[in-house]
């Protein structure tokens, strides 16, 4: 019965999606949208549970071989996805993006009527794409839950917006579904549609305003991400054509390292063509133009696209790639990239105030490390990939949530503008507080798997990368610091500011922060008895993945435990100590607070405080640009060569 | 591009003797001319007052009939002006500042009593004369008056 | 706009002991606006002519500022002494332009000393000010002073300089200038120096006559004005150029002032060269009554000096326009797009005295 | 270099010549050194003098406004759209003097020494407290 | 065996502020004979302590005083883990989140210098960060080991293999040991353009606090110094304090000799100074030594 | 009971002085006089300063500068006025913007005269401050307040001054 569970997970979604979409503007959708949300939640936790209760998560599980019908489904899907760009693009004269709908969609429909017959698995259920449905399960539906209560404030106060509520929620639901189905299928075909599937949800979602930028930007993550997707049928094609006729994905990671030794490059030339679509999908340079600009949508839809879904199915795809990858061309490539978008990223982010930028920034920036590891794609560096991911989709989804949510109270989200936010809205910023420290300090994950990270990349000797992740955290460390100096800051104003967030959103963060801070105390026993097991799974390295052993691992994660201790402790014990409290210093002129002080015509001025931008320097406008010709040229390097060796290879 | 520049000079006085003084465990040295307090010896003044007038601070002060010199040491800016202007050269500038103190004290010199009776017998003298000088003035006075008187009669 | 930041520099503040306060907008750590604010040492001793005499006045003047007190002094007399046409004998102005060069003499150590300070060379301006010492050594034989010299009066000086005391000052001559070598070689070429003060604060000639700069800061831009020109005192006997730098950035003040540092010890040893014998004072009879404009140059640069006397002991006006007040413009014009961390040596590289400035 | 010791003239003007004045100065490529006001006790007149000086050859001239007691708040019309930096000295003239100098660039309101008095350096007119 | 380390990481807690505090005195003594006067007395740094510590307690901001206890704490807690033997890149880790402590209490108050000086202070950080990770890097490739029981348990010394990044390091030091010319977040002279910067709003018994945590950390800083040396020879321990001496001097000397410089000329010099020096050495090592 | 006496942390403020005294404090720091050698630093913060140094007088404007610094400065503290100025407003006590000395805002517990105050008299006077500071300590440590006994002082030097 609970095999079930897979074509329900997602199917429903798709279920619940047009129900919303038949809601009209009735508020009936909210209710849905929560039955929905709670029902995926469980659903997924308790598929997860089964299975590890069942089978102590110890197997891989193909299923679904025969799928006719599906298979239909899937087709139509496809081509009602293809009608949906094309009149999109027509209607917004973009027509050319068309073509990269219709001519994939084609050929891979093409493949598969020419395909061979064959039995396939179309379901495939192991570790990783357990620990995938369970970030899609929980952290989606938490991020459906928000969007109930994000949307009703959105729409107060963004009245020039259409209130199509109910058709935003259903995108989010569609979009995960399939995700689901992305993470779980086995089919390279149905691997096509899913993803195609993601990228027209995204699309929608960010256009959801329909403003010029909305649309603009819209289009440009569509085009870019259905470029990705040509590269992906491609890549299909020319392995089945090239390489080894088959269209199950599992055979494709298993036959491809046997096969690289006697048909060489042109067997890589299928794994970089999917790792470029997962780039693109990953929004890594030089395609993350497309996530910042999706920033032009409602919150939760950021939230959504990247914390667990969406730039994480470019991940998913580079983990099962990993071993692929590991010390060939398209590795050091792949990685390289993923290095460079590590380190650029975070320099961008540094220039900018605004705080959902900034979190794209970072995004980019996290991505791209794991970009890097699973380049690398020794076990270790995929260990620390998949804990990257999942520490920063649930960090991320809290972070992009309290910021809207904050956004919506204080109608701003210029960091500049949570000056003193404790003292505002003190709840917002404890989360903040708790998602910040959660993205890069010690002892929550992010750190660890940084380190092994690092680790890794020493082991495999990649010098370049080791620069790119010791320079580049010094400067992630330089933004995160200075949005969480913000955030406790002296206030320069006493202003009130009125709460407007809905208890489902603080549902969802609380939720949020107490799977974080789960994970952090429980991150040996993840590792040891679900991430290291992934690794060591058939078709990954057969090796313990773990670059810490989990002993090491129990004394650090207790010592670095002091560091949430301690200061409680401190903080505690503290409270009635003895102090005598004084004015903050300004040259003996402060007006006897400590935000004014007495200005040269001997009237009170206010004491304003900003962080370091070095806007001339940093900002996205001037780095962009040369970061992703940096970028396309190493594609392009790497495409001529595997081109020019497939070519070669083939005569 | 040099940097360090300074390696010499500060290795160079590393390994030389510091030129601290060592104030206060040996006293201060003063310069002949320096200018640390202002020295009266009392008995010489005259209280003419010339010190007390010619103060840029308004510093001193005098009494005449008790014979006292009254300086605050606290408000003295030691200029000297004083010890220029005092016509009996009385006042000195000497070397040595004045000890910081907790309260800002003034210091009254007084004349010895020999010297006091002196003045105050020369002074009832002086009164005496002044006196006399005055009926005769006033004598002189009223007999120009009636002169005067006398003539316009006319 | 939320990215700048609103804050007060000063009044009390390490890097200049003096209060001045600036409002500062930064954006990161550029200033992008800057606002200066005077009054806090404000006495109005000015006004003091209607309660003091003409000849108490001179000490009055010369605690304008503890630092070019000897100018104020020589500033105020010989103002007065033109009104009452005084001519004061020969030795008395080469002796005060002996003392006029001592005091510019341990001004410009004491301004390089803080400028170091300023960027924080501690043991530079240590150097500096061990060095500033024997000056002011000399200084106290010479007159009893440390900082206040006290010996200028109407008509000619208090004090005389007697052969010993001659040969005290060649001696400390030398030592300065060989010390000042040492020093000068850091601050014209270590690395570190340069990079906080070449193309800092550039203000280029056409600007710095456009605001109306004086002294030092002035010559630094190319300006080649230098009021000993003038010839007052002993200047006129006395051989000497204007120094100039063309560079207009505080690299480029620097220079001017170390340069300035062996012009005064050059001068000095003319003056002590050529030192005539005669009396030290003239007779002054009368009340000053009558206008007079008066410039010098101090150690920072040209001080106006207006008096009008009404025949009375109490002059009706004792005015005194300070170097710094004039180069405040100048100031706001080198910070603005300075960095933060610059505040302070540019505040320093005008050597500002705020006491002088607003009396 | 032979010591110069320059020209050192008064020269008088009315109120309203002023910027006219400033200007000539300015075309002749002088700079303001000073500004300043004086209050003569005995003849109860308030003065204003420009002083502008060539840096060549170290020529002053002084251009002086003379008020009477009842004229004293004539209005003058600032020179700090000629000499940016005159405002120092024009507001410091306003506060200190009350001469009523108008539209200056950088205008303190009589606060740049931000003192207690009012005018010190004039006496109080009559009506006035 | 791990009651040695025991050991050593007690006798780290309970005699570095000793050890700093002297180290201080003799950094203060230098540093006034390189300037031509007598200087303080030694045991100045405890006389100092003392009178911090017994002046009325003051804060700007009550959440300060927690602060300045937790960054004192994680600076123990670094030198301690170093001193146990363990993992180096992690005790670098806990360092950054002590600092990251020191950021807190100072932009807590919202005034400007002390917020200036924090901002500063996370600048120093990027300048530095590369540095002292590349420096574990680096012990790490030579030892196979990032637990500092194990690098100083080799035959030879480390500083053999890596005079680039030894270089480099002290190099940081500088930064670290806040020393002219990169004392630019807070100096321990007075005459700081943003008055005392990071620490401007900290005072009396907090001062206190960050005193202590400054000879903690100079002690675990020294320590890293020593890490370069030890081998397993008992010898080379008194080689360690040798050097450890010159390096000190030496930081002193730098002190002496140069200006404050500005925050972008620090991370850039600092850069290429991590780039080249402990950059080509890691490279060197990783291709020419297998 | 703790001897302080090797520590005192000395801040400057510059009332209105005319820099004369206020170069003097500072070439106490100098090489020459070294005033470290007691222990002495010129911090600029008033957090960090036990003793706080006024030279010059006190003036509308300054006033509440002063008087906020010393506010600032935390228990025990103490005030040294230097030079004639910051005793009674020297030569300048006469002017329209002069209040006086800097006893006018703030408790001041020694004078040093001299215009300038000389440095070794700048000396003596933080080491007579030490004293005044070492009794303050004591009082605190007993847990007798401090603030009685400055309001005392004030009001006497208030008295003095109407006299
Ligand atoms: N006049 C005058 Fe000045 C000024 N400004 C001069 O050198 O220092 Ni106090
Ligand atoms: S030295 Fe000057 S201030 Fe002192 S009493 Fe004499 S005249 Fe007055
Ligand atoms: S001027 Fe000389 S004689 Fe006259 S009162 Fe003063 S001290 Fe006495
Ligand atoms: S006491 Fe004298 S030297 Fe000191 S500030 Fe006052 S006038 Fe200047």
């Amino acid at each position: 019965m609970f095999d079930l569970i897979i074509p329900f997970l997602i199917c429903f979604p798709f279920l619940m999606a047009v129900i919303l979409l038949c809601c009209g503007k009735s508020k009936f959708g909210n209710i849905v949208s929560y039955f929905g949300a709670v029902v995926i939640m469980i659903a997924s936790v308790a598929f997860f549970v089964y299975k590890g209760v069942s089978g102590g998560f110890a197997f891989g599980q193909g299923m679904y071989v025969n799928t006719e019908i599906a298979d239909y489904v899937i087709l139509a899907g496809e081509i009602l996805i293809v009608l949906v760009v094309t009149f999109l693009s027509f209607k917004y004269k973009r027509a050319w993006v068309s073509l990269l709908s219709i001519l994939p969609t084609a050929a891979i429909i093409f493949q598969e009527e020419i395909a061979a017959p064959e039995e396939i698995e179309h379901i495939y259920i192991d570790k990783l794409a357990l620990l995938m449905i369970i970030l899609v399960g929980v952290v989606g539906s938490l991020i459906i839950m928000y969007a109930v209560g994000y949307m009703e404030g959105y729409h107060n106060h963004h009245k020039e917006v259409q209130d199509r509520r109910n058709y935003f929620l259903a995108l989010l639901f569609m979009f995960m579904g399939a995700m689901f189905g992305f993470v779980t299928c086995a089919s390279l075909i149905w691997l096509v549609f899913f993803w195609e599937c993601t990228s027209v949800c995204s699309f929608l979602l960010i256009g959801y305003t329909r403003t010029e930028e909305a649309v603009n930007n819209s289009f440009r993550a569509l085009w870019m991400n259905l470029l990705g997707g040509a590269a992906l049928v491609v890549g299909i094609i020319a392995f089945y054509n090239y390489v080894y006729p088959t269209l199950s994905f599992r055979t494709f990671l298993m036959v491809i390292p046997q096969m690289t030794s006697f048909l060489g490059a042109v067997s890589l030339l299928p794994v970089f063509l999917m790792a470029f679509a997962a780039l693109t999908k990953s929004a890594q340079l030089p395609f993350s133009t497309w996530l910042l600009g999706a920033m032009v949508a409602p919150t939760p839809s950021s939230t959504l696209l990247h914390s667990a879904t969406m730039v994480k199915a470019g991940i998913y795809i580079l983990i099962r790639l990993a071993p692929l990858m590991a010390g060939n061309v398209v590795g050091t490539f792949i990685a390289f990239i993923g290095g460079f978008t590590f380190i650029a990223a975070s320099l961008m982010a540094v220039s900018q105030t605004d705080a959902k930028k900034i979190l794209a920034m970072s995004t980019i920036s996290n991505l791209g490390l794991m970009t890097a590891c699973a380049g690398v794609g020794t076990a270790e560096t995929t260990w620390a990939c998949i804990f990257l991911l999942l520490f920063h989709a649930v960090s991320k989804s809290l972070l992009f949530q309290v910021v809207g949510a904050t956004e919506n109270s204080l109608h701003s989200r210029d960091v500049e503008d949570f000056h003193g936010l404790l003292y505002m809205l003190p709840k917002h910023a404890m989360f903040m507080f708790i998602g910040i420290t959660g993205m890069f300090l010690a002892p929550f994950g992010m750190l660890i798997a940084k380190w092994s990270a690092l680790k890794g990349m020493v082991d495999g000797k990649h010098i370049l990368l080791i620069l790119f992740i010791v320079f580049g955290s010094a400067i992630t460390s330089l933004y995160w610091c200075k949005w969480m100096g913000k955030l406790i800051a002296h206030p320069h104003k006493e202003k009130k500011v009125k709460d407007v967030t809905h208890a489902g959103e603080m549902i969802s963060f609380w939720v949020h922060g107490l799977v974080m801070i789960l994970l952090c105390v429980f991150l040996p026993v993840v590792s040891v008895y679900y991430v290291d097991s992934i690794i060591a799974g058939s078709d990954m390295f057969n090796t313990n993945g773990a670059a810490i052993p989990a002993s090491t691992m129990y004394i650090l994660i207790t010592i670095l435990m002091l560091v949430f201790i301690v200061p409680l402790v401190l903080y505690a014990s503290g409270k009635n100590d003895h102090s005598t409290e004084k004015l903050a210093y300004m040259g003996g002129i402060n007006t006897g607070k400590n935000n004014g002080f007495v200005d040269f015509m001997g009237e009170e001025k206010t004491l304003m405080m900003s962080n370091y931008y070095f806007e001339k320097m940093l900002s996205i406008e001037k780095l962009m640009k040369p970061a992703q010709v940096v970028a396309l040229v190493a594609l392009l390097i790497i495409f001529s060569m595997l081109g020019g060796y497939s070519i070669g290879g083939m005569f | 591009m040099a940097v360090m520049t300074f390696a010499g000079a500060a290795l160079k006085n590393f390994f030389s003797k510091p030129v601290t003084t060592k104030y206060p465990a040996e006293p201060a040295e003063y310069k002949e001319r320096t200018r640390g307090h202002i020295e009266i010896s009392i008995d010489d003044c005259i209280g003419c007052g010339m010190c007390t007038r010619c103060c840029p601070c308004g510093t001193l002060s005098i009494d005449k009939i008790k014979g006292t010199w009254t300086i605050n040491r606290f408000d003295c800016i030691a200029c000297g002006f004083c010890v220029e202007k005092c016509p009996k050269k009385c006042l000195t500038m000497v070397a040595g500042y004045q000890t910081p103190d907790g309260e800002k004290e003034t210091v009254t010199y007084t004349k010895s009593p020999e010297v006091l009776e002196a003045e105050a017998k020369q002074r009832e003298e002086m009164a005496k004369k002044a006196a006399e000088a005055k009926k005769a003035a006033e004598a002189k006075k009223a007999a120009e008056a009636a002169k005067a008187a006398e003539e316009k009669k006319d | 706009m939320g990215k700048r930041s609103v804050i007060p520099y000063g009044p009390q503040h390490p890097v200049l002991p003096e209060p001045i306060h600036l409002d500062l907008v930064l954006e990161d750590e550029k200033i992008v606006d800057v606002l200066p604010s005077i009054g806090f040492i404000h006495r109005g001793l000015e006004k003091l002519t209607e309660k003091r005499d003409f000849n108490q006045m001179v000490y009055v003047t010369e605690r304008v500022c503890g630092i070019c007190s000897f100018g104020h002094g020589y500033g105020y007399c010989d103002t007065v002494e033109h009104i009452m046409n005084i001519e004061v004998p020969d030795r008395a102005k080469f002796l005060r332009t002996i003392w006029f060069e001592l005091s510019r003499l341990h001004s410009h150590l004491l301004w390089a000393g803080l400028m170091a300070d300023a960027f924080g060379f501690e043991n530079l301006f240590y150097q500096c000010w061990r060095v500033r010492e024997k000056v002011l050594d000399v200084i106290e034989l010479t007159t009893g002073g440390r900082v206040i010299f006290s010996v200028n009066k109407v008509g000619g000086v208090l004090k005389d300089i007697t052969p010993d005391m001659q040969k005290a000052i060649l001696e400390m001559l030398d030592y300065v200038e060989k010390e000042t070598k040492v020093l000068e070689k850091t601050f014209m070429n270590d690395y570190t120096v340069e990079s906080r003060m070449k193309g800092v604060g550039v203000l280029t000639k056409e600007q710095a006559h456009a605001l109306g700069c004086a002294g030092p800061f002035a010559r630094a831009s190319g300006i080649a004005t230098d009021m000993r020109m003038r010839g007052y005192a002993a200047y006129g006997e006395l051989d000497m150029e204007p120094i100039i730098s063309n560079d207009g950035d505080c690299y480029g003040r620097c220079e001017v002032r170390i340069g300035e540092i062996y012009q005064s010890i050059d001068l000095i040893r003319q003056a002590l060269d050529k030192l005539p014998e005669g009396e030290l004072a003239a007779v002054v009879k009368g009340n000053p009554d009558g206008e007079y404009f008066m410039r010098i140059e101090q150690p920072r640069g040209e001080a106006d000096y207006y008096i009008r006397g009404n025949g009375t002991p109490n002059l009706d006006r004792m005015r005194v326009r300070t170097p710094t007040f004039a180069n405040l413009a100048g100031l706001c014009a080198v910070l603005k797009g300075a960095d933060y961390a610059d505040v302070g040596i540019l505040a320093v590289t005008i050597d500002p005295c705020i006491s002088c400035t607003e009396r | 270099m032979t010591a110069t010791e320059g020209k050192n003239e008064i020269i008088a003007i009315e109120p309203g010549e002023l910027s006219v004045k400033a200007m000539e100065m300015k075309s002749k490529g002088l700079r303001l050194s000073q500004a300043c006001a004086a209050w003569l006790r005995k003849d109860e007149k308030l003065e204003l003098s420009y002083s502008f000086v060539d840096d060549d050859n170290y020529d002053m001239f002084n251009v002086r406004i003379s008020l009477d007691n009842d004229k004293r708040d004539t209005e003058i019309a600032s020179i700090s759209d000629i000499f940016p930096y005159a405002a120092f000295y024009e507001n410091e003239m306003r506060e200190l003097f009350g001469a009523n100098i108008k539209v200056i660039n950088l205008d303190f309101h009589n606060k740049l020494y931000r003192i207690e008095e009012e005018t010190p350096f004039v006496p109080k007119k009559e009506g006035q407290n | 065996m791990i009651s040695g380390k025991l050991i050593s990481a007690i006798c780290y807690v309970l005699f570095a502020p000793l050890i700093g505090g002297l180290i201080d005195g003799i950094g203060r003594k230098i540093s006034a004979r390189m300037q031509r006067r007598v200087g303080p007395p030694l045991l100045q740094p405890f006389y100092d302590l003392g009178k911090l510590l017994h002046k009325d307690p003051i804060h700007v901001a009550p959440s300060q005083n927690f602060f300045m206890m937790s960054y004192l704490f994680f600076i123990v807690m670094t030198g301690g883990m170093m001193f146990l033997g363990m993992d180096i890149l992690m005790c670098m880790f806990v360092l950054s989140t002590a600092v990251m402590f020191l950021y807190f209490a100072a932009v807590v108050t919202g005034s400007h210098y002390s917020s200036i000086g924090a901002s500063r202070e996370l600048l120093q950080m990027v300048a530095y960060e590369p540095c002292v990770l590349l420096t574990c890097i680096a012990f790490y490739m030579v030892r196979g080991s990032f637990e500092t029981a194990e690098i100083i348990k080799g035959d030879i010394s480390p500083i053999v293999y890596l005079p680039g990044v030894f270089v480099a390091f002290i190099f940081i030091l500088t930064i670290k040991m806040r020393k002219s010319p990169f004392d630019i977040s807070t100096s321990h002279h007075p005459n700081q353009e943003i008055v005392k910067g990071i620490t401007s709003e900290i005072g009396s018994r907090n001062f206190g606090i960050y005193t202590l945590a400054e000879w903690y950390e100079t002690v675990f800083l020294l320590g890293m110094v020593a890490l370069f040396i030890i081998n397993s020879n008992p010898w080379s321990i008194l080689a360690a304090v040798v050097v450890i001496a010159l390096v000190y001097f030496l930081e002193i000397l730098i002190d002496n000799t140069s200006a404050r410089v500005k925050s972008d000329v620090m991370i850039k010099v600092s850069w290429a100074v991590t780039l080249v020096a402990a950059g080509f050495n890691i490279l060197v090592l990783i291709y020419f030594l297998g | 009971m703790y001897k302080i006496t090797r520590s005192p942390w000395v801040m400057h403020y510059d009332g209105s002085s005319c820099n004369g005294c206020d170069i003097e404090v500072l070439a106490c720091l100098t090489p020459v006089y070294d005033a470290e050698r007691f222990g002495i630093i010129n911090t600029g913060d008033p957090m960090q300063a036990d003793i706080l140094l006024v030279t010059g007088g006190i003036n509308t404007q300054n006033a509440p500068v002063v008087k906020q610094l010393y506010d600032q400065m935390a228990d025990p503290k103490v005030v040294v006025a230097v030079g004639v100025c910051a005793c009674t407003g020297g030569v300048f006590k006469d002017c329209y913007n002069i209040l006086g000395g800097a006893d006018q805002v703030i408790p001041v517990d020694v004078y040093v005269p001299g215009c300038a105050a000389r440095p070794q008299a700048i000396i003596d006077g933080i080491v007579k401050g030490i004293g005044v500071f070492q009794e303050r300590l004591e009082k605190m440590e007993k847990g007798e307040s401090l603030t009685e006994d400055k309001e005392k002082k004030a009001e006497e030097t208030a008295e003095s001054e109407d006299k």
